[in-house]
């Protein structure tokens, strides 16, 4: 692998993050950008809820993921299994008994470490929503190289020849592990460097989601 | 069919052709005794095993030397359907596992699965007190692991259907056993497995409740002498008894060891 | 899963009235379009429409694939329109509902029964390996009259699509190029098909009330639409004035003649923005950092 | 609890969060276990005759049967000698109440995903051992998973069933007859596939934040959606961990679930050892 | 004359047709004994069996129109109609696309104001499929609808027409239509000679439209005739069945 | 001690008579379960005051429990799912003691909450949402869900959560209060049965 990598980045550099909220004019939504990975999340809700699955005390969270090519297959139903669970520990949905949260995450350019970008994209739609949360989901992805260096927010080129692919995503309070899918072979050293970088890179996330607020409130909606 | 909701393998794949000996598989040898050594109408030996699921009401397991069969019922519990019942109703669904046959089956339910499941339905119903369990369904689930034979299979579900909702607790009038037999050039081949239904000539499976001596269920196929159908139907009433002691152990030594 | 907000009546009382004075919400004229955006994305064939506030996204991808019996030498077009909650609210995905089905069949006829992409140049092997263009249609915002966003999203995707270069190699194997070898083929477009809808309210005797390009407001209370789908020939493709009010020929003749000049200034708009497309990939090419989809699936295994 | 003494099983019914938090204060499991303890796991190889390889695995009360057979079929025209390796797990209405008839549930299809990813990303088994003629015919390995049982944890079982059935698995000798372009196998010469990696898993679940349960049964699968799962192989390196739902795993914690599951496989390989030592005495 | 030249040198069609000819047809109304109304009409080799139920209750509660009845549309290809036997998928996307266009055609047309909250169910079956399946439908459903007594505005008829060189044919048949020559259907109100449903599918020049739907437009008066002929002669026979005076 | 399957025969029909577990046909009495024969003699006092003799009843007892469905006359207890202005929908989860694998659907029609002034109730005095409920099926209901009722004083709520999230306990037949915040909330509670008489 050469010293850099194919777009000049430093190892541990994520790709420009670009946010625009109120990108379609839902209850939220928020499109998310790592570089050319774009998801765009739209949160419709808290609204009414079918019989079926209405739960007594807390909202029903209904999660929808659809690829950018072909339809939606096991793949996607396994990233809306993680974005469900991840959403039920952080969403206060006690707050909203008998009512549903509906989240459609829609690819809108698939450059590698599409999971990470659609969980970031759903946390900016939360936010934009209004929809009160105990706390935020932040999400990076990472990749161990044949020669044991790590690459954090990979390209697509990147994870075709890889020994191992990351998915990691942190809670903003106590930065404590949501979620993390990690495929392929790798040492339990390897993992927990792995586990520090992507940490560090989530905290650039964290800012970049900051003044992304910032810039919305201060200039309107 | 591209079902999204599978891991998807190549468009079309088929079977190898498998190069066999040439000779003729001998199903009797000259002392009238079949390849595993059972005679003409001796049944294979039966292990029936029941409570084999936790979570449902009632569970059996039945294994004729090669096929296995599992079976679940669930219930009473509320029926869905909008129409108000006096009495209960029963559902049957069977499903072959996909590596169950020489031929690998589609994992969707196809035609014969769902002619079985009647047949099982009409078995089954005339010995379940369904008039006291009024709104509710008993919902029996089987699947068939690995298949030696479709008509011994059938009889193999029945019987192991009967002893998992006698396992439920529910009011029966009484247990059902059932066998099966198939005429090979002129013989009345009892219980036969998958190389002797290829040459059967047709083939019969008899549900039968031997306390109460009342027939439930009489499925024919084939074009067969009537004396030989008068006589295949007496020889699978006897082993539908001795299938019914096998039955009966099988419900009751767990109570007694555990007394 | 809640139905979408229904208009209460006052609403569509005060829209009525104020389309009688020839007044719309948005102070649209009777015959204007909303302002239409067409952003070709960085790669081939990715394509995002924004009519107003209605936006669509289309992407197109290749694979080789096995031709169909019937035509062995022709290659495959696919369109996939699937509704997604986010532009439908309170649709469950079970039966198609009847916007999807008026949709994709509309486009349908508009690209594939009228030929407007060459099948024919598809063909790579006769009845071995032939392309498979598909076209994948997200509604990403539904604010009215998400058929004609949805048909210039589709061909503008399809007129900037490059297809990877290939040569044949032996008798059925072949080898595919990639963009940094050989610089990739655009499709064969015969002729540009766009969509242009009318909707209709009363229709007294003196005059007809209808507009062109109606917004969600306007689409809910109208009581008919019309879509007219005209080439860059003149020709219309198709017509569909499925039931709704009832109207005389005339108007239907002057809604026609209306709708042709429209489709020319849409024409001018897609060709601007393929032509700006094309330079910024032109000067891109050199440093080939845009990603040319392997037409395959993409997926980590 | 109001003054009303329940039985056992009502106070389940009515307080599951409850009913568990109170075993849990004494360090006991409903089931009798402690908090590290695996369930007992039985293996057996090559129960069902029909197919190429098969296995029985039953963790506790968790039962699976993994049968394997093998088709052929025209590689794909990108890679023309890889042959193809299809799991899918079943779970039927037969093995819970939780499961409807129709097609395969969420939660089967997230299982056939994850086992999937775990094949391909591992590299288990080489894809180009199963070429039989390049460009024109490799063979296709379903393996499908049926679910007898279920009573929590059922990704181990289905990933130990599936692991053990390709240890199983008896490949016939196949030719491809170039001029009629069949293949034909014969079964006098059987070939095992050679596996370059033999992974095995384990699952935890985290209740209440605090307690870390080791191979969660149904009861606690219900009540505790922090789920761990880790699958290391035999050079203890890790080849999956999956975290799903809950906010309160720690570094700590995931370095307690590997180091268990490195013990759990060694346990794993010792059963499946003496399964195969006494399957060939016979 | 070869099989893909529609006119013949005399300017005769290949079914021995005049161009601006339509193909006989033959209805009859009342031909089920279950249904409140039904029809069945042959144009040609192409026969539709109509049956309609209402006004009624509705099935779903959540589809009812408090101010109107709720019209609904089924329409089926019967497996033996066509030349070759193609199993059906479920949702066949070109049949659901006719039936919402039957659908909205009647919608304005039936004076659904006069039966609010209620349901009026139009089935159509296609037992033969010999081309113009759009205009049978309609011509099907309005005589099913007169024969179930229900109140209309007026009839509504349709027609199709073609064009080959600039010579306009009526009412075509399956082996026109597969010519892939440009063929338009409308649905006409006779009195109002208003238009309600116009559908045209292959590429046609703009300026040829006007003299396609004149021809169109003529088709369906026929179509007219002979549809208030039927309907007026049934009702004369049940009058002189009822008092033979 | 007798084992039995279902479909074994007892006895004749004119010895005994046929009691739970058991069916009678063509002059035999056969048993409809698995479990142990057993034969016992009601001594029932007729109003005349001496034993009459009843005849013995044979009955076998269930080894294998049917989960229990719930008939005219059971008591149940459930939780509150759903309102409406006219009746409360209660998911029965326990029919007698026995715990009932899947829960069926019952509703409490607001004439039959209380016995007293039946028609001044108002459903929301009386239960709320999550509440643990014991009532009376009155009758097999509809398709959908059996009719329970609260009439009796010992049917009503046995357990609440009060709004600030704490467990309520009942004061009087028709309030509750927290035992956190000793708010008082409106509800239709059930007498808390044997809390003495247990003692004594």
């Amino acid at each position: 692998m050469s010293l850099n990598r194919v777009d000049k980045r430093k190892f541990t550099e994520i790709r420009p993050i670009s946010i625009e909220q109120n990108y379609v004019n839902k209850d939220g939504s928020a499109l998310f950008k790592f570089g050319d990975s774009a998801v765009l999340c739209s949160i419709n809700g808290p609204t009414e809820v079918k019989v079926r699955d209405e739960k007594l005390d807390k909202a029903t969270i209904d999660v929808l993921f659809k690829p950018w090519i072909g339809s939606p297959g096991t793949n996607e139903k396994t990233h809306e299994l993680v974005l469900r669970s991840t959403l039920e520990s952080i969403i206060q949905a006690n707050l909203h008994p008998r009512t549903l949260i509906q989240v459609v995450c829609q690819v809108l350019m698939d450059d590698g470490s599409i999971l990470a970008t659609a969980i970031n994209a759903t946390t900016m739609a939360l936010i934009n929503a209004g929809i009160s949360m105990r706390d935020i989901a932040v999400a990076v992805s990472c990749v161990i190289c044949k020669d044991g260096t790590i690459l954090i927010d990979p390209k697509e080129q990147e994870i075709e020849e890889n020994q191992s692919f990351h998915t990691f995503a942190f809670n903003k309070v106590s930065l404590n592990l949501l979620f993390c899918e990690s495929f392929g072979v790798f040492t339990e050293k390897q993992y927990f460097d792995c586990y520090e970088l992507s940490k560090t890179a989530a905290q650039e996330v964290i800012n970049e989601i900051h003044n992304a607020i910032k810039y919305n409130i201060t200039n309107g909606r | 069919m591209a079902d999204r909701r599978r891991i998807q393998g190549p468009e079309v794949s088929v079977a190898p052709i498998i190069l066999k000996s040439p000779n003729k598989i001998q199903l009797l040898d000259e002392n009238l005794c079949r390849r595993n050594g059972r005679n003409l109408e001796d049944i294979r030996s039966i292990y029936l095993k029941t409570g084999l699921i936790s979570q449902a009401n009632g569970s059996a397991f039945i294994e004729l030397s090669k096929t296995k069969i599992v079976c679940g019922v669930y219930g009473p519990r509320q029926t869905k359907i909008p129409a108000f019942s006096g009495k209960g109703n029963l559902n049957c669904e069977i499903k072959f596992a996909p590596f169950s046959c020489p031929k690998r089956r589609p994992p969707y339910r196809d035609s014969q699965e769902k002619e079985l499941s009647q047949l099982i339905y009409e078995a089954l119903t005339p010995s379940i007190r369904l008039d006291l369990l009024p709104k509710s369904t008993i919902d029996i689930y089987i699947t068939i692991l690995e298949n030696d034979g479709t008509a011994s299979c059938l009889a193999a579900a029945i019987t192991c259907a009967s002893v998992a909702v006698a396992d439920a607790g529910i009011e029966m009038l009484d247990l059902v056993p059932a066998c099966s037999a198939s005429y090979i050039n002129g013989q009345i081949f009892m219980d036969s497995d998958l190389i002797e239904e290829k040459r059967e000539s047709g083939s019969l499976v008899l549900s039968y409740m031997p306390s109460l001596k009342e027939i439930t269920h009489i499925l024919q196929s084939g074009e067969v002498e009537l004396n030989l159908t008068s006589q295949a139907i007496e020889q699978c009433t006897d082993s539908c008894s001795k299938i019914y002691s096998i039955m009966i152990d099988s419900l009751l030594l767990p109570i007694q060891n555990m007394k | 899963m809640g139905k979408e907000a229904e208009l209460s009546t006052n609403e569509k009382e005060f829209i009525l009235a104020s389309l009688r004075e020839g007044i719309r919400l948005d102070n649209r004229e009777k015959l204007d379009f909303r302002s239409l955006q067409i952003l070709l994305g960085p790669d081939y064939g990715h394509s995002e429409v924004r009519l107003g506030d209605t936006k669509v996204l289309a992407k197109v991808s290749c694979e080789v694939t096995r031709p169909h019996l019937d035509r062995p030498s022709e290659g495959i077009l696919i369109l996939n329109t699937e509704i997604s909650p986010m532009a439908f609210p309170g649709l469950d995905m079970g039966r198609p509902s009847e916007e999807e089905i008026i949709i994709s069949r509309t486009l349908e006829k508009a690209i594939k029964r009228n030929h407007a992409i060459d099948l024919e140049g598809l063909c790579i092997i006769r009845e071995k390996k032939v392309w498979t263009i598909r076209v994948d249609i997200h509604f990403l915002d539904n604010d009215g009259n998400i058929l004609d966003a949805a048909s210039i999203a589709t061909i503008s995707a399809l007129a900037h699509f490059r297809r990877p270069e290939i040569t044949i190699t032996g008798e059925d194997t072949i080898t595919i190029h990639s963009a940094e070898q050989l610089n990739p083929v655009p499709l064969v477009v015969h002729h540009i098909p766009i969509c242009v809808t009318f909707a209709f309210f009363e229709i007294s005797e003196n005059k007809d009330l209808w507009v062109v390009d109606p917004n969600w407001q306007e689409e809910k209370i109208c009581q008919g639409d019309m879509t007219i789908v005209i080439n860059d020939h003149k020709e219309i493709c198709v017509l569909s004035k499925a039931g709704g009010v009832p109207l005389s020929m005339e108007t239907i003749i002057y809604c026609s003649k209306i709708a042709t000049s429209k489709v020319e200034i849409i024409i001018d708009d897609i060709r601007k923005a393929l032509e700006i497309a094309n330079d910024k990939n032109s000067n891109k090419n050199n440093n080939n950092s845009n990603k040319m989809d392997k037409g395959k699936r993409v997926n980590r295994d | 609890m109001s003054t009303q003494t329940y039985e056992a099983e009502t106070f389940r019914k009515l307080q599951p969060q409850e009913y568990l938090r109170k075993f849990l204060l004494k360090e006991v499991r409903p089931d009798g276990r402690e908090l590290k303890q695996f369930r007992q796991t039985t293996v057996n190889l090559g129960c069902i005759s029909t197919t190429n390889g098969s296995s029985l695995v039953r963790i506790g009360n968790t039962t699976v049967v993994c049968g394997i057979k093998a088709e052929v079929s025209v590689p794909k025209q990108t890679s023309t000698k890889e042959g193809y390796l299809v799991p899918n797990v079943e779970l039927s209405p037969m093995c819970s109440p939780k499961f409807k008839p129709g097609p395969p549930s969420e939660h089967a299809q997230v299982l056939s995903e994850n086992i999937n990813r775990l094949l391909k990303s591992a590299s288990i088994l080489d894809l180009n051992t199963l070429c039989i003629h390049e460009g024109s015919a490799v063979w296709v390995l379903y393996a499908d998973i049926v679910c007898v049982n279920y009573d929590g944890n059922v990704f181990d079982a289905c990933v130990i069933g599936l692991i053990t059935a390709l240890s199983n698995v008896k490949l016939p000798k196949a030719t491809f007859a170039e001029e009629e372009g069949l293949v034909k196998a014969t079964e006098e010469l059987l070939i095992p596939l050679n596996l370059s990696r033999l992974p095995y898993p384990a699952t935890f679940s985290i209740f209440d934040g605090q307690y870390l349960l080791v191979d969660p049964t149904e009861v606690e699968e219900s009540v505790a959606h922090e789920v761990i799962t880790i699958i290391c192989d035999e050079a203890g390196q890790i080849c999956t961990v999956w975290k799903v739902g809950g906010i309160s795993c720690t570094p700590k914690h995931l370095e307690k679930c590997i180091s268990i599951a490195r013990e759990r496989y060694i346990e794993i390989a010792a059963i499946v050892e003496n399964e195969e030592k006494s399957n060939n005495l016979i | 004359m070869s099989r893909h030249e529609p006119i013949g040198p005399q300017g005769l069609r290949q079914d021995g047709r005049r161009a601006d000819q339509l193909r006989n047809i033959n209805c009859k109304p009342s031909v089920l004994s279950q249904s409140d109304g039904s029809s069945y009409i042959e144009q040609g080799y192409t026969k539709c069996l109509a049956a309609v139920y209402g006004p009624r209750e509705t099935r779903q509660k959540a589809q009812i129109l408090h101010n109107k009845a709720l019209i609904t549309v089924e329409i089926s290809l019967a497996p033996f109609s066509m030349s070759e036997r193609k199993k059906r998928k479920k949702f066949d996307k070109r049949l659901l696309e006719i039936a919402s266009a039957v659908k909205q055609t009647f919608e304005p047309i039936i004076m659904t104001n006069l039966f609010p909250r209620s349901q009026i169910d139009i089935f159509l079956q296609i037992l033969q499929y010999d081309g113009g399946m759009t205009q049978i439908c309609i011509n099907a459903a309005t005589l099913a609808l007169i024969d179930a007594g229900i109140p209309m505005l007026e009839y509504v008829c349709a027609c199709s027409a073609g064009i080959v060189e600039d010579t306009t044919i009526l009412d075509l048949n399956n082996s026109e239509e597969s010519l892939g020559i440009p063929e338009l259907t409308v649905a006409l109100l006779p009195q109002s000679q208003k238009v309600t449903l116009l559908q045209l599918e292959t590429r046609l020049h703009v300026d040829k439209l006007e003299s396609v739907t004149a021809m169109a437009i003529k088709g369906a008066k026929e179509v007219y005739k002979k549809l208030d002929k039927t309907s007026r002669d049934y009702i004369g026979d049940l009058l002189q069945k009822s008092n033979p005076t | 001690m007798r084992y039995v399957t279902p479909g074994t025969r007892l006895c004749f029909a004119s010895e005994y008579e046929a009691g739970p577990g058991t069916y009678e046909r063509e002059e035999y009495i056969y048993s409809s379960v698995v479990g142990i024969v057993q034969e016992f003699i009601p001594t029932v006092s007729t109003n005349t005051g001496e034993e009459k003799k009843q005849s013995k009843i044979i009955t076998v007892s269930k080894e294998k429990h049917q989960s229990s469905i719930p008939d005219v006359g059971n008591i149940i207890t459930g939780k509150v799912i759903r309102m409406t202005t006219r009746e409360a929908v209660v998911s029965i989860m326990v029919v007698g003691n026995i715990p009932c694998k899947d829960d069926y659907q019952g509703i409490i029609r607001s004439q039959d909450v209380r016995a007293t002034e039946k028609d001044k109730v108002k459903i929301i005095e009386s239960y709320r949402l999550g509440d643990i409920v014991k009532a009376e099926v009155i009758s097999l209901g509809d398709a959908r869900s059996y009719y329970l009722s609260t009439a009796k004083n010992e049917y009503g709520v046995i357990y609440a959560q009060s709004v600030a999230g704490a467990m309520m306990v009942p004061i009087s037949w028709q309030n509750m209060q927290c035992t956190k915040t000793k708010a008082v909330e409106l509800r239709k509670c059930a007498k808390p049965e044997d809390l003495f008489s247990k003692n004594q």
